[in-house]
């Protein structure tokens, strides 16, 4: 098998420049590669297009890079519970392309299955719709939407083997294996790093055959945005 | 008049046993907690789950575990757990055979507007735009007027649409309400106590109303 | 939990009506639905059009199906090792159409995702490219293609449990989980159907939405088309 | 002149460490024999592997687990396991590396014919169409002249197309070419007593030799 590890994260990213697209996984919270955004503000890479369901908080995720002002444009499906987002917004600083969330998943799948356009209902008849091509097909309008292009994917999965195969855990799984597929360079970060041959074939989410670097993260913290809970009684 | 668990009650009859649901934030969520006992209903939540349980117990929530609207949740027996692509996909494939989601604003043409006021903040459509385009039944869940007292059931919206021709039923404080292929509102049950006259008064759209409207019937 | 069990393969197919479009996951004889075949076969159907990557041997898979003169037209994208498919085809008894393997399976995962259409570059200039739509996209020409529409699919698992969800064995997975996602209604046959909890959430191929009916099978003779050894020495 | 084996080996030096290989049915399958110590390599079954093993010891054999040429086979650490959508969707997205096929025919402007012989039954293309409109780098392992002696390097294929203009580089009995972008075939080894004179001979299209070409190293 080809060995796909890396030290950590620091040298995972070491080659992201200035003005490239990134792919971040997660949703909200879950599953978000935090070793890696970490790395990327440590590093101070800059004029950052980031396409992610959503855009962190405050203090975590990709807010994280919001406050270091380190991203250009957001390209997301839902970008709430962020003031700093907010005024970066509001005052021009921070460029924002909202596109419907399966919209957003499928144009992932779409570059890793090299197909270069698909046709979505999504968004017809609405201002999302404006400038794109509509066509109609069995009597339902659908739009055509483009794979995306990125330069590096960042994923988090569970665990993870030597040759790249990732193997996600609950709803941590989300984005992480589209984006996965279509990054022109993927980089996995996993919370379990195991020898080939320790995780079932049968298994694997994503083939090692998209995943062009993989370290185990450490330190994980996991924050939860919303805590709802029931009481025992 | 009905409070947002009126409303989630009445709109839980709908649910028909062996059905795949879709539930939005908001009073839709409510629905989960009053579906009829013998009724098996599956949950989606769109992020990558079929087979959404209850909340945690306190102390066991599991941060890899959330929902759409980010909140912990459980897994049931027969759960599955899928990627987002695929999701949606299940969505637009039309295996989900209920959406139910909130409005801010919906015409009698079935249009719908729900993420969107100009001059405010946008969050964004999030999986909105995605379901209202793709979901064969959907039940929108809504305030029949809005705070400043204007009604929400309008000719046409006047905020940026989420999506087009999609809406047929309604359920709100007030009433159940279809909306006619042809355009306008079709009156099928009045709330508890509320006349015809006082749901017309509160619905700009064109409104068609029998001369017996039953009170709906919640429990 | 939707309970989607079934008697066995007459009750699943019970339904399926002459002229019907019918998928039938498998590749070559490994992972076909042979209890669905063999109902089939038993209820005499006629017909059919099938879509099915190969067409079985002379005695086994589709091929038992060919025998008994039940399909009018076949589309796969190899149909070799089969004397009585010959015949058929040879006579004009048999109708074939041959497209390419990969445009075959995101046709399928076309339909299970609700696209009305795809476009690959596979065929570009062939005859496969014959009176479809060809467009660029960045320097490269792709053909448009249509999501299929089937009646039924006939997909065979490993296991799976009451509410439809399965899980497949190795390289018999190849085109089951894509027509599962594609049937109009799906019907499954498992080699081992468990209840509601005995199946991991994060290791389900197939979530049992895509699933109408499911049974347990009988008697699989998975027979090996292929024989090939190494010897110990 | 080289057998198949002896074309198999000189293909198995094309290969780098760290490729995704795809082998077609024939001579390319004879390849993973000679893949070089030291040189990690994953090959890819179109039908849902990555990550090809050896056949299995007799009596071991799996019915489950077979290649696309419908031969038991096995499994590798690090294997992976997926549908033919994904499988075919790595393909288009060009995350093989290398595929390596059989050919009937190859034009001088990169043509490929291997899957119809007009007369003849039609077995299928399988996935050679795919495989050709979407690998980024091909090498045709084939015979140069036919049973007739007929060459198989022609200025334009005869027998219906699998693609066009997709095959850049061509090991036969007799050389190694590579194909130009302007058209012809480039002559760039020989296989060891075979004369340039020969090779032109056995090449109907456009063929274009140094006056120094050298033999093939193999071993």
């Amino acid at each position: 098998m080809i060995n796909k590890v890396v030290a950590g994260p620091d040298e995972a990213i070491k080659d992201i420049h200035d003005g490239q697209t990134l792919m971040l996984g997660g949703f909200g919270l879950c599953g978000i590669p935090e070793n890696c955004i970490a790395a990327l503000v440590k590093k101070g890479v800059k004029n950052l297009t980031c396409i992610s369901n959503n855009a962190g908080v405050d203090d975590f995720g990709i807010g994280l890079m919001l406050q270091t002002r380190q991203v250009k444009k957001m390209i997301s499906s839902y970008v709430g519970e962020n003031a700093e987002f907010e005024r970066q917004l509001l005052s021009g600083e921070l460029e924002v392309e909202l596109i419907p969330q399966g919209t957003l998943a499928t144009r992932c799948m779409a570059a890793g299955y090299g197909m270069p356009a698909i046709f979505t209902p999504a968004g017809v008849g609405t201002e999302v719709a404006e400038g794109k091509e509509t066509r109609n097909f069995n009597g339902k309008d659908y739009l055509m939407e483009y794979a995306f292009d990125a330069d590096f994917a960042l994923v988090k999965a569970w665990k993870g083997d030597t040759a790249g195969n990732l193997i996600f855990r609950s709803t941590s799984r989300n984005f992480n294996p589209v984006m996965a597929m279509a990054g022109k360079v993927t980089i996995a970060e996993v919370e379990e790093l195991v020898e080939v041959g320790m995780l079932d074939p049968d298994h694997i989410h994503t083939p090692g055959v998209y995943v062009h670097r993989i370290f185990q993260g450490k330190n994980y913290e996991k924050r939860i945005e919303q805590r709802t809970v029931r009481s025992k009684s | 008049m009905l409070d947002k668990n009126g409303i989630a009650k009445r709109i839980a009859k709908e649910i028909k046993d062996g059905y795949y649901v879709n539930l939005g934030i908001g009073i839709p969520t409510l629905v989960a907690n009053y579906i009829p006992e013998g009724i098996n209903v599956v949950l989606q939540s769109e992020n990558g789950l079929l087979g959404m349980g209850p909340f945690p117990f306190e102390g066991e929530e599991d941060p890899d575990l959330i929902n759409a609207g980010k909140q912990t949740i459980t897994t049931l027996p027969g759960s599955s757990i899928f990627d987002s692509a695929m999701s949606f996909g299940m969505i637009r494939a039309q295996k989900i055979d209920l959406t139910i989601l909130g409005a801010m604003e919906v015409s009698e043409h079935g249009d719908i507007a729900n993420w969107k006021i100009p001059g405010k903040m946008v969050k964004g459509m999030g999986g909105a735009m995605d379901l209202v385009a793709s979901a064969k039944n959907i039940i929108v869940a809504m305030q029949h007027v809005n705070k400043a007292g204007e009604s929400k059931l309008l000719p046409s919206c006047t905020l940026p649409l989420t999506g087009v021709k999609c809406i047929k039923k309604i359920v709100t404080e007030l009433a159940v309400l279809d909306v006619l292929p042809e355009g306008g509102f079709k009156l099928l049950e009045r709330a508890p106590g509320v006349s015809v006259d006082f749901i017309r008064n509160a619905t700009a759209g064109k409104l068609f109303a029998s001369d017996d409207i039953p009170e709906m019937v919640i429990d």
